[in-house]
């Protein structure tokens, strides 16, 4: 049970949680919750393939900073735009029409 | 002397875990926010301060040393002052602190 | 290349230029007019690239950094992505005027946001670098959710849907690209293009992509959320959105099944893809049908019309013949400016006419006139009537399935995708000849923003004319 | 057995901020979960992603949840979750085809890390990570600064949401200010450290961020707007100076981001500071921008 191994089947199994979560939770603060935690598992998925090698794959370090940058910058506008969603309609409660959203 | 002083680190390093473990338990017993804060910020201090101890006698360069203890200092600033805070805002102060739950239908 | 990057770094610089200019007032005109200018000089630099292109045929690569291949990033350059480069910056352009002389000022950050818009989607037109594929992704949904944003609050329920949607594909399409680095190490496509093979993990690394990217692109089952963000947009955003937000997605899609997949991957795929197209053509169609509001049915009629490129597509990887590339990008060509049109459109009938009801279309040939042969010819090209543009990428599309008998299930797919597509346009369209109501007072209408909502759809009908030989061109544009 | 705990404990942590009953406590989960990732990182010898996870994804992800949490109104209705078994069978399903594939790569090994070590002299930089970063694949790098203002961009397009901020305490500002410049020099300490270990522009950048929203909550910060043109040229000099040298070098030099050799160290510096700088800008109006410091 090499590290490698158990942190790309971690890695997965979030990612895996993550996805189901932004498909069953209401809440749009825990659904940004959940699209963080799907980054969080490829990321752990990206790293766990580059310490396949013994200098860790400096290519794959350098995607999964890439990649941190774009998840916080996506958070930050999908909280605040929950924030300004929830402010500024008329107080409607946080359980999202039946319309429906997902796919 | 390495003997002795590895003896030692260990020592610390159990201690400080020993620490880790009662601040752990003390949040999940205590009855309300102030007896947890208590309990954490007292045991978790101190088990740092103890593995930090335990570290230093392990660890062999001087800068390493140092960076060691500016950690431990910057933990127990921090470790102190958002105890205070969560003292200070955590009581009445905050609708959403768990407390208050708005009654919910499932 | 240089005239290709070129295009690319002109509205991103312009865009960081409109963002450190603080303008006094509102109404000056210096933000736009800049924009406007560097989206047609753009648009000059891309006609450069495609001529010494289309001329030379052959296929140019950059190897960013000067790095050799599988380490660097690897920008390509084929006469087809030339094409594109230009069909964006003219798209941006129509916008861009359109939205200038728009009646309810747009709002100032519309400017900057659009150039970003463009240059992301030059630069994914331009990527050959699967990683560098899901930047560009993040780049191009998050400028579209923010301009969606920019109708305000009323907007702000589609938009978060969309952005979190569009995230969690994008993390999809990365966890594809991670499978496929673990499996090659390689993140280069002309690379990967050599050495894929079709096992189980390469299979369900492309499926896991495509999941992703038919999400962004808003293909038939994953599309749920296009319909509210295109409708609650800002006018000039949501012809943008439409026309070419949801195509760059499909452009990655294309490539991914087309130059990257193993040829027994690809055909397998090929008939769910057809069917998809159908599925979407019908659903769109019919949800188009019973659309309340102008917008909403023009949104729906989006995801119908994708319905048709995902038929090209699933035809092509399924028959392996040429033509149906053809009528792939013909249709994306040909659906860009008509949609384009229709958007912009249906933005002026609302503003002009009062209320977003297509009932208040009714008379609409006597009170606006422009606008409404604008929406008519745009829906003739929708729907794939001979004098438009429309018409030809229908026409190559059917053309080859008529000719083997065993095909007949996909041209009566075309068919009756033909059927429900006329039905929501001729809806529309008869009320425009009922009898206008009367109404006393004096209606005079800026005459220059309807003028430009008629512009694409004048440059759809002048596709028609180039008839048989831009077929061939096209034939010889699509041949990497 | 170390990472099978920390494994297990971020499953748990992530499933408990899912389905937690209260939004505090899903958001103070997630937390625990975005500072147990930095370990995960640095026990698989990834320093520089260690560093910036507790920065960006512990603490400014934190700092901006816990904010919204006060801005949105209590979660009121909380209904049961649609079909949970059907979702969670295909999510399932989906982890058991992806570990299926994703197992075959364990004995692959791919060819790009050796290419790295022999370039290494010619990228200007010591440190292999940060030599991809910002010369092997600059391109990515660009792109993405750009997604970072984008963001803010968007952010700056949506209506204010008035926060009702506490009034800061004698401790809390005691501590801020000393705290302020001990952040500032490790944050310059990071970015120069980029070129020869672990560090670098984005790990900088967000320390920095941390420090001005810290500072900010404290009412310490001086006051300021999108309308002064110093606070928008530090937002945008990152991007503007890296797309200047790429167009610099793909007119006069040889190739879109091909550093000349003589000045790729310098050049390689000049685009770190000022990407920290833009970074740090841009992730405190991200986080903490309000009302006029946003709308110009």
């Amino acid at each position: 049970m090499s590290p490698e191994l158990l942190y790309l089947v971690v890695g997965a199994t979030i990612w895996a949680v993550g996805l189901g979560g932004l498909l069953l939770v209401h809440h749009m603060l825990r659904r940004v919750i959940a699209v963080n935690l799907m980054g969080s598992g490829v990321f752990l998925v990206l790293v766990a393939l580059a310490a396949r090698s013994s200098p860790p794959d400096p290519v794959l370090q350098a995607l999964v900073v890439t990649g941190l940058v774009v998840a916080i910058s996506a958070t930050a506008f999908a909280v605040r735009l929950a924030s300004a969603r929830a402010q500024h309609s008329s107080g409607t409660p946080e359980v999202e029409r039946p319309g429906g959203d997902e796919s | 002397m390495s003997e002795l002083l590895n003896a030692v680190s260990w020592l610390a390093l159990i201690a400080g875990v020993a620490f880790f473990l009662t601040g752990a338990l003390g949040v999940l017993r205590f009855p309300d926010l102030f007896c947890r804060l208590h309990a954490v910020t007292k045991a978790d201090t101190t088990g740092f301060g103890l593995i930090t101890l335990g570290l230093l006698l392990r660890v062999d360069s001087w800068p390493a040393a140092l960076l060691l203890v500016l950690v431990w200092l910057l933990v127990m600033g921090s470790g102190a002052t958002n105890c205070q805070l969560l003292a200070r805002y955590g009581e009445g102060g905050h609708p959403h602190m768990g407390e208050h739950k708005v009654r919910e239908r499932s | 290349m240089n005239y290709a990057l070129a295009s690319l770094a002109i509205p991103f610089t312009v865009a960081l230029l409109t963002l450190l200019l603080q303008r006094r007032s509102e109404a000056n005109p210096i933000v736009p007019a800049i924009t406007v200018l560097a989206t047609a000089v753009s648009l000059v630099f891309a006609g450069l690239a495609l001529e010494t292109q289309a001329v030379s045929g052959a296929v140019s690569h950059l190897n960013v950094g000067g790095w050799d291949s599988p380490l660097a990033i690897r920008l390509r350059l084929t006469p087809l992505k030339a094409l594109l480069l230009g069909f964006v910056a003219l798209i941006h352009l129509l916008t861009g005027l359109y939205a200038w002389r728009a009646k309810p000022k747009i709002a100032r950050d519309y400017w900057p946001l659009s150039a970003l818009l463009h240059t992301s989607l030059a630069a994914l037109i331009l990527s050959a670098d699967i990683f560098n594929l899901y930047v560009t992704l993040e780049l191009l949904s998050l400028s579209a959710v923010a301009l969606v944003c920019l109708s305000g609050p009323k907007a702000y329920t589609p938009a978060l849907y969309y952005l979190l949607l569009s995230l969690g594909a994008s993390l999809c399409y990365l966890m594809g690209v991670a499978v496929i680095y673990g499996q090659y190490g390689v993140l280069d496509m002309t690379v990967l293009a050599g050495i894929m093979e079709a096992d189980h993990s390469t299979r369900f690394a492309l499926l896991l992509m495509t999941a992703g990217l038919m999400l962004k692109g808003a293909l038939w089952p994953l599309h749920l959320w296009l319909p509210e963000a295109h409708t609650y947009a800002p006018t000039p955003v949501s012809a943008l959105l439409s026309g070419l937000v949801v195509k760059g997605p499909l452009f990655i899609l294309w490539q991914l099944w087309n130059n990257l997949a193993p040829e027994a991957l690809a055909r397998e795929m090929g008939p769910l893809f057809a069917a998809g197209g159908v599925v979407a053509l019908v659903s769109g169609g019919w949800s188009a049908f019973r659309a309340p509001f102008i917008k909403t049915l023009v949104a729906y009629s989006t995801v119908a019309q994708l319905g048709y490129a995902l038929m090209g597509l699933g035809l092509l990887l399924f028959l392996q013949e040429r033509i149906y590339a053809v009528a792939l990008w013909l249709f994306v060509l040909a659906h860009g400016l008509a949609k384009v049109s229709m958007f912009l459109a249906a933005g002026e009938m609302q503003t002009l006419l009062g209320s977003k009801r297509v009932t208040a279309m009714r008379g609409a040939t006597q009170t606006i006139p422009i606008t409404m042969s604008a929406f008519a010819i745009a829906g003739i090209s929708l729907i794939g009537m001979p004098p438009t543009g429309g018409f030809l990428a229908k026409w190559s599309l059917l053309e080859p399935l008529f000719t083997q008998a065993n095909h007949w299930p996909w041209a009566s797919g075309v068919l009756l995708g033909t059927f429900v597509s006329a039905a929501y346009v001729f809806r529309a369209i008869a009320l425009g000849f009922y009898q206008a109501p009367m109404s006393r007072e004096p209606r005079h209408f800026d005459r220059v923003s309807q003028w430009l909502a008629l512009l694409p759809a004048l440059l759809v009908g002048l596709m028609a004319f180039a008839g048989q030989d831009l077929i061939a061109w096209m034939a010889g544009v699509t041949q990497t | 057995m170390v990472d099978l705990a920390i494994g297990l404990i971020l499953v748990a942590l992530a499933i408990g901020a899912l389905l937690s009953s209260t939004l505090f406590g899903s958001l103070t989960l997630f937390f625990a979960f975005g500072m147990l990732m930095a370990v995960a990182w640095a026990r698989l010898h990834a320093p520089d992603l260690a560093l910036a996870e507790a920065a960006i994804g512990a603490g400014l992800t934190g700092a901006l949840l816990f904010n919204a949490l006060n801005k949105s109104p209590p979660e009121v209705i909380k209904e049961r979750l649609r079909h949970p078994l059907s979702v969670a069978l295909v999510c399932a399903a989906i982890l058991a085809l992806l570990v299926v594939s994703l197992l075959p790569s364990l004995d692959q090994v791919s060819p790009l890390p050796p290419m790295v070590g022999p370039r290494m002299d010619a990228s200007g930089v010591d440190y292999p990570v940060t030599a991809v970063l910002l010369n092997f694949r600059g391109w990515d790098t660009l792109l993405e600064i750009a997604v970072l203002l984008l963001a803010l961009l968007g952010v700056k397009v949506l209506l204010p949401t008035h926060t009702p901020a506490p009034q800061p305490w004698s401790l809390l500002l005691g501590w801020s200010k000393t705290l302020a410049p001990v952040i500032v020099v490790v944050g310059g300490y990071l970015l120069w450290r980029g070129s020869r270990g672990a560090g670098g522009a984005f790990q900088a950048g967000a320390l920095l961020a941390a420090g001005a929203v810290m500072l900010r909550l404290n009412h310490v910060l001086p006051e300021i707007r999108w309308s002064q043109l110093l606070l928008r040229i530090s937002v945008l000099i990152g991007l503007a100076t890296f797309l200047t040298v790429a167009i610099a070098t793909a007119s006069f030099g040889d190739g879109w981001l091909t550093y000349p050799s003589a000045y790729s160290k310098a050049l390689i510096l000049a685009i770190e500071t000022t990407a920290t700088i833009s970074i740090a800008a841009t992730l405190t109006l991200l986080v903490e921008g309000e009302g006029d410091e946003l709308q110009s």
